[in-house]
């Protein structure tokens, strides 16, 4: 019998240090699969976060940089600039690109930046444990929102890819989830475009991930990625966004 | 039988994604515990595997090998 | 090449591209808007090279990153409200061992303050500034020549031990247009440093990076950063005298208030008192050894700053109690005149019965 | 021997050009020079102004607290800097448009009606030039060569201005 599946050549050899259940895990397996089929690996450099992804340098055998909370666009955008030749890709989180990054990722986003941001969303702050995110959902429990988020006091969820697609300068945006076989194939589409829309050199390009984060939701791997269908896509619709290729999918 | 797994008893992390998703039922958890403390997803070896992958898909530790002849 | 007048924010943007710098990260503020002008009138325009105005201070310093990152010569320059901004930045430069030059025109403060010269970021930049153990370079010219030979040694300086670098200057240097004369041309072909991220081609991949969950690597970063620190103090630093070898006073000051106390003891020699000048222009690495040399001969300092009183702790300390440091200073943007540290000396001459 | 000019007026009247011609002057001669404009905020106010130094040494300050010359192109500026002149210096005035009141009796006063002689010449806005003409031959500070030479560098390419700015700058120097 023929191997028809196996691990990706530019993922590391290393089991990840993320939580059974993890939507990072699954981001970073698809990215990788698409490193090496659009055949990347010796151009693409990443600009990981700090937060549970901090240590995505240990799993993607690409060049990477770690960023400032926050500062992943403005560090990707002085990157590009400087090295055009290289494909650039930040990976952040929702307090990173939807709090302390706004403002760098809508600028960015505003020049038409050639980069692509791999924003996870999974509504709560992980790595400093489990406090809430600009994306939590109303009435969502975390730990600084005990009795559940409150729009008269925590404001709303924020929709940073509806927010980015009225800035000119974007390419492309869309919401996808990695919480099923389909949703998985479909994130995978998305970044592949994504990546296709940076070569094409066609502006700033972003793919927004609901990914499940099971330990700081408090539930079950399975239960968790049923929540995303649940609960979660009900305020974060998944689809495109905004396309301005033309094209339903990308080369 | 047209198709086997190999699932990566040190990666896996025994988060039962794959048990849940398998259309074949194919994929169980175990009372085995690996390095990690984890209990491991074991395969169910009784030839109803197609090799449809879904269980490589979904798994988050990209701990499973998917075979299909 | 010919002299040409020029203010010091442009003479600096014109030696930096002379001296490789392809790219340029900025954000408005008086007083070194003409800087981030000239950049974006001049290196813009230059094949391969790159000016954004960021949308921030922070964002221009993370742009900086990047570009470091990828192995170019980059800078951006800011004044001290900016500069804070900036402190994140500079941080994470100097733990990731990434060359970058960065400009301060200090104003006055704290908080806004004024448009005007001060020097109050001494401990601001020769502390590092940021968080963490690191410090970097700091070069502090006093005149718009100055401001250009510094800043083609400062791309050098800050590639070879891969620190970042901080000009200090102020307000009125940047601002005050002096016949200045630039005596290098640019590189032919852009400067690119080794191990930069440029993708692993043919190669392993390679991290940047300074987070571990080990607080011992950590340590360890620290040991070889700190080790770094103390070759650039002991190779690279630099300071000018003025009329110390029979001086009785020794006035120290750096940058725009050197000039100035210059002009206060060329009146002061008129009047008979000896009086010197030690001027520090590396302000870190301080000139320590040289203070404690000078006080071989004189016991009397006058620590005089555009500030509250901040290099005088760098020279206090250097003496370890060896002399008797007295401080002139003027603060929030007020400039003093020669003719007022002229009276600051008198006085303490005759206080302290020198002859 | 240091001298500083301060030279004021309303923004677009040209104090800053003639003072960069001034400082171009000097290093011609190879002088030591600087010049410091007000900026910020302060240029929107009544006047603008900006700071000469000519030295024959190394200049400690381009600030002019008591500067020896101030050239006070309107009213405003007038009255703001005539009691920062140093005693025994001399200030000039753009007689066109200020009403001299001085009240002091230790400093010379040099009326230059330069808005009307470039009206006479034909070009209202070369007034600063005039003044700057008048100005080097009672101060004596750069010769009128190398104001016209530098003159010629900074204005390279527009041959016509330049001719205008050398009949204005010729006729002012011609006062005295």
């Amino acid at each position: 019998m023929k191997k028809i599946y196996t691990r990706p050549k530019s993922l590391k050899r290393t089991p990840f240090h993320y939580c059974p259940g993890c939507g990072h895990s699954i981001t970073h397996k698809i990215m990788t699969e698409l490193i090496d089929e659009m055949n990347l690996q010796d151009k693409t450099i990443g600009i990981p976060p700090p937060g549970c992804s901090v240590f995505a340098y240990n799993y993607f055998d690409i060049d990477m940089a770690e960023s400032a909370h926050g500062r992943g666009a403005a560090v990707a955008t002085g990157l590009k600039r400087a090295y055009p030749e290289a494909i650039v890709f930040t990976y952040q989180g929702d307090g990173d690109l939807a709090a302390i990054g706004t403002a760098e990722t809508i600028h960015a986003s505003n020049r038409g930046e050639n980069i692509t941001a791999i924003f996870i969303n999974n509504a709560v702050y992980g790595m400093t444990g489990g406090q809430m995110a600009p994306t939590t959902l109303l009435s969502q429990k975390t730990t600084t929102t005990p009795y559940g988020r409150d729009d008269k006091i925590e404001g709303y969820p924020i929709k940073m890819s509806e927010i980015l697609a009225l800035v000119k300068g974007s390419a492309y945006i869309e919401r996808v989830a990695v919480n099923s076989p389909a949703n998985i194939i479909k994130a995978k589409k998305a970044i592949r475009k994504a990546f296709q829309v940076q070569i094409d050199c066609l502006g700033f390009s972003m793919v927004e991930i609901l990914s499940p984060c099971p330990t700081n939701w408090k539930m079950s791997p399975v239960e968790s990625w049923k929540w995303i269908d649940e609960v979660m896509v009900k305020e974060f619709p998944l689809g495109v966004i905004k396309d301005i290729t033309g094209k339903k999918d990308a080369g | 039988m047209k198709g086997y797994i190999e699932i990566d008893q040190v990666l896996c992390k025994g988060c039962e994604i794959c048990t849940f998703f398998c259309p074949k039922g194919m994929i169980n958890s175990s009372d085995k515990l690996n390095p990690s403390g984890y209990r491991v997803a074991v395969f169910n070896d009784n030839s109803e595997c197609t090799g449809c992958a879904i269980c490589a898909v979904v798994c988050p530790e990209v701990a499973i090998e998917v075979y299909r002849g | 090449m010919a002299k040409v007048l020029m203010n010091g924010n442009s003479a600096i943007g014109e030696a930096a591209i002379r001296a490789g710098c392809q790219c340029y990260f900025g954000y408005p503020i008086t007083p070194q808007n003409e800087l981030t002008e000239y950049m974006a009138t001049h290196l813009s325009r230059k094949k391969g090279c790159t000016f954004i105005q960021a949308e921030s201070e922070i964002s221009a310093i993370n742009m900086v990153y990047g570009a470091s990152l990828a192995g170019v010569r980059a800078m951006t320059s800011s004044s001290s409200p900016g500069i804070s901004l900036k402190q994140e930045g500079i941080s994470y430069l100097a733990a990731c061992e990434l060359p970058a030059v960065i400009v301060n025109m200090t104003r006055g403060g704290p908080g806004l303050g004024s448009i005007s010269a001060a020097q109050s970021d001494y401990f601001q930049a020769t502390r590092g500034g940021g968080h963490g153990d690191y410090r970097t370079i700091v070069l502090a010219p006093s005149s718009v020549q100055e401001l250009a030979d510094l800043t083609y040694k400062a791309f050098d300086l800050s590639d070879k031990y891969r620190v970042p670098l901080v000009i200090l200057g102020d307000g009125m240097l940047g601002q005050m247009i002096e016949p200045v004369e630039f005596s290098y041309e640019a590189p032919k072909e852009p400067i690119i440093r080794n191990n930069a991220l440029r993708g692993a081609k043919g190669r392993t991949s390679r991290i940047v990076k300074t987070f571990t969950s080990n607080p011992a690597t950590v340590e360890e970063i620290n040991w070889s950063l700190f080790r770094r620190y103390q070759l650039i103090k002991q190779e690279e630093v630099v300071w000018d005298t003025f009329m110390v070898e029979d001086a009785q006073l020794i006035v120290v000051a750096f940058g725009i208030a050197a000039r100035i106390a210059k002009g206060a003891i060329k009146s002061a020699r008129i009047e008979g008192m000896k009086v010197g000048m030690l001027r520090p222009i590396t302000l870190w690495p301080f000139p320590a050894e040289k203070v404690r040399e000078v006080a071989n001969r004189t016991n009397y300092f006058l620590v005089f700053e555009m500030n509250m009183g901040q290099m005088i702790e760098d020279v206090q300390l250097a003496l370890e109690g060896a002399g008797e440091v007295s401080f002139y200073g003027r603060t929030g943007g007020v400039i003093p005149t020669p003719n007022e540290v002229l009276r600051v000396i008198s006085r303490l001459y005759y206080q302290k019965g020198l002859k | 021997m240091l001298v500083k000019t301060i030279i004021a007026g309303f923004g677009g009247q040209g104090v800053l050009s003639i003072g960069l011609s001034l400082t171009q002057a000097a290093m011609l001669e190879g002088r030591y020079v600087t010049y410091l404009p007000s900026y910020g905020a302060e240029v929107r106010g009544g006047t603008a102004n900006c700071t000469v130094a000519i030295s024959d040494e190394e200049i400690a300050s381009p600030v002019a607290s008591t500067p020896e010359f101030v050239i006070a192109m309107n009213q405003p500026s007038l009255i703001r800097f005539q009691n920062q002149i140093q005693s025994g210096g001399v200030l000039f005035l753009n007689s066109s448009l200020t009403q001299a009141e001085i009240s002091r009796g230790d400093i010379e006063v040099v009326q230059v009606p330069a808005d009307n002689i470039a009206e006479e010449l034909g070009n209202r806005k070369s007034a600063n030039v005039v003044m700057l003409g008048a100005f080097i031959k009672k101060s004596n500070l750069v010769s009128l060569d190398s104001v016209v030479k530098g003159l010629k560098d900074t204005l390279k390419e527009k041959q016509k201005l330049r001719a205008i700015n050398k009949e204005a700058l010729i006729t002012g120097y011609n006062l005295f």
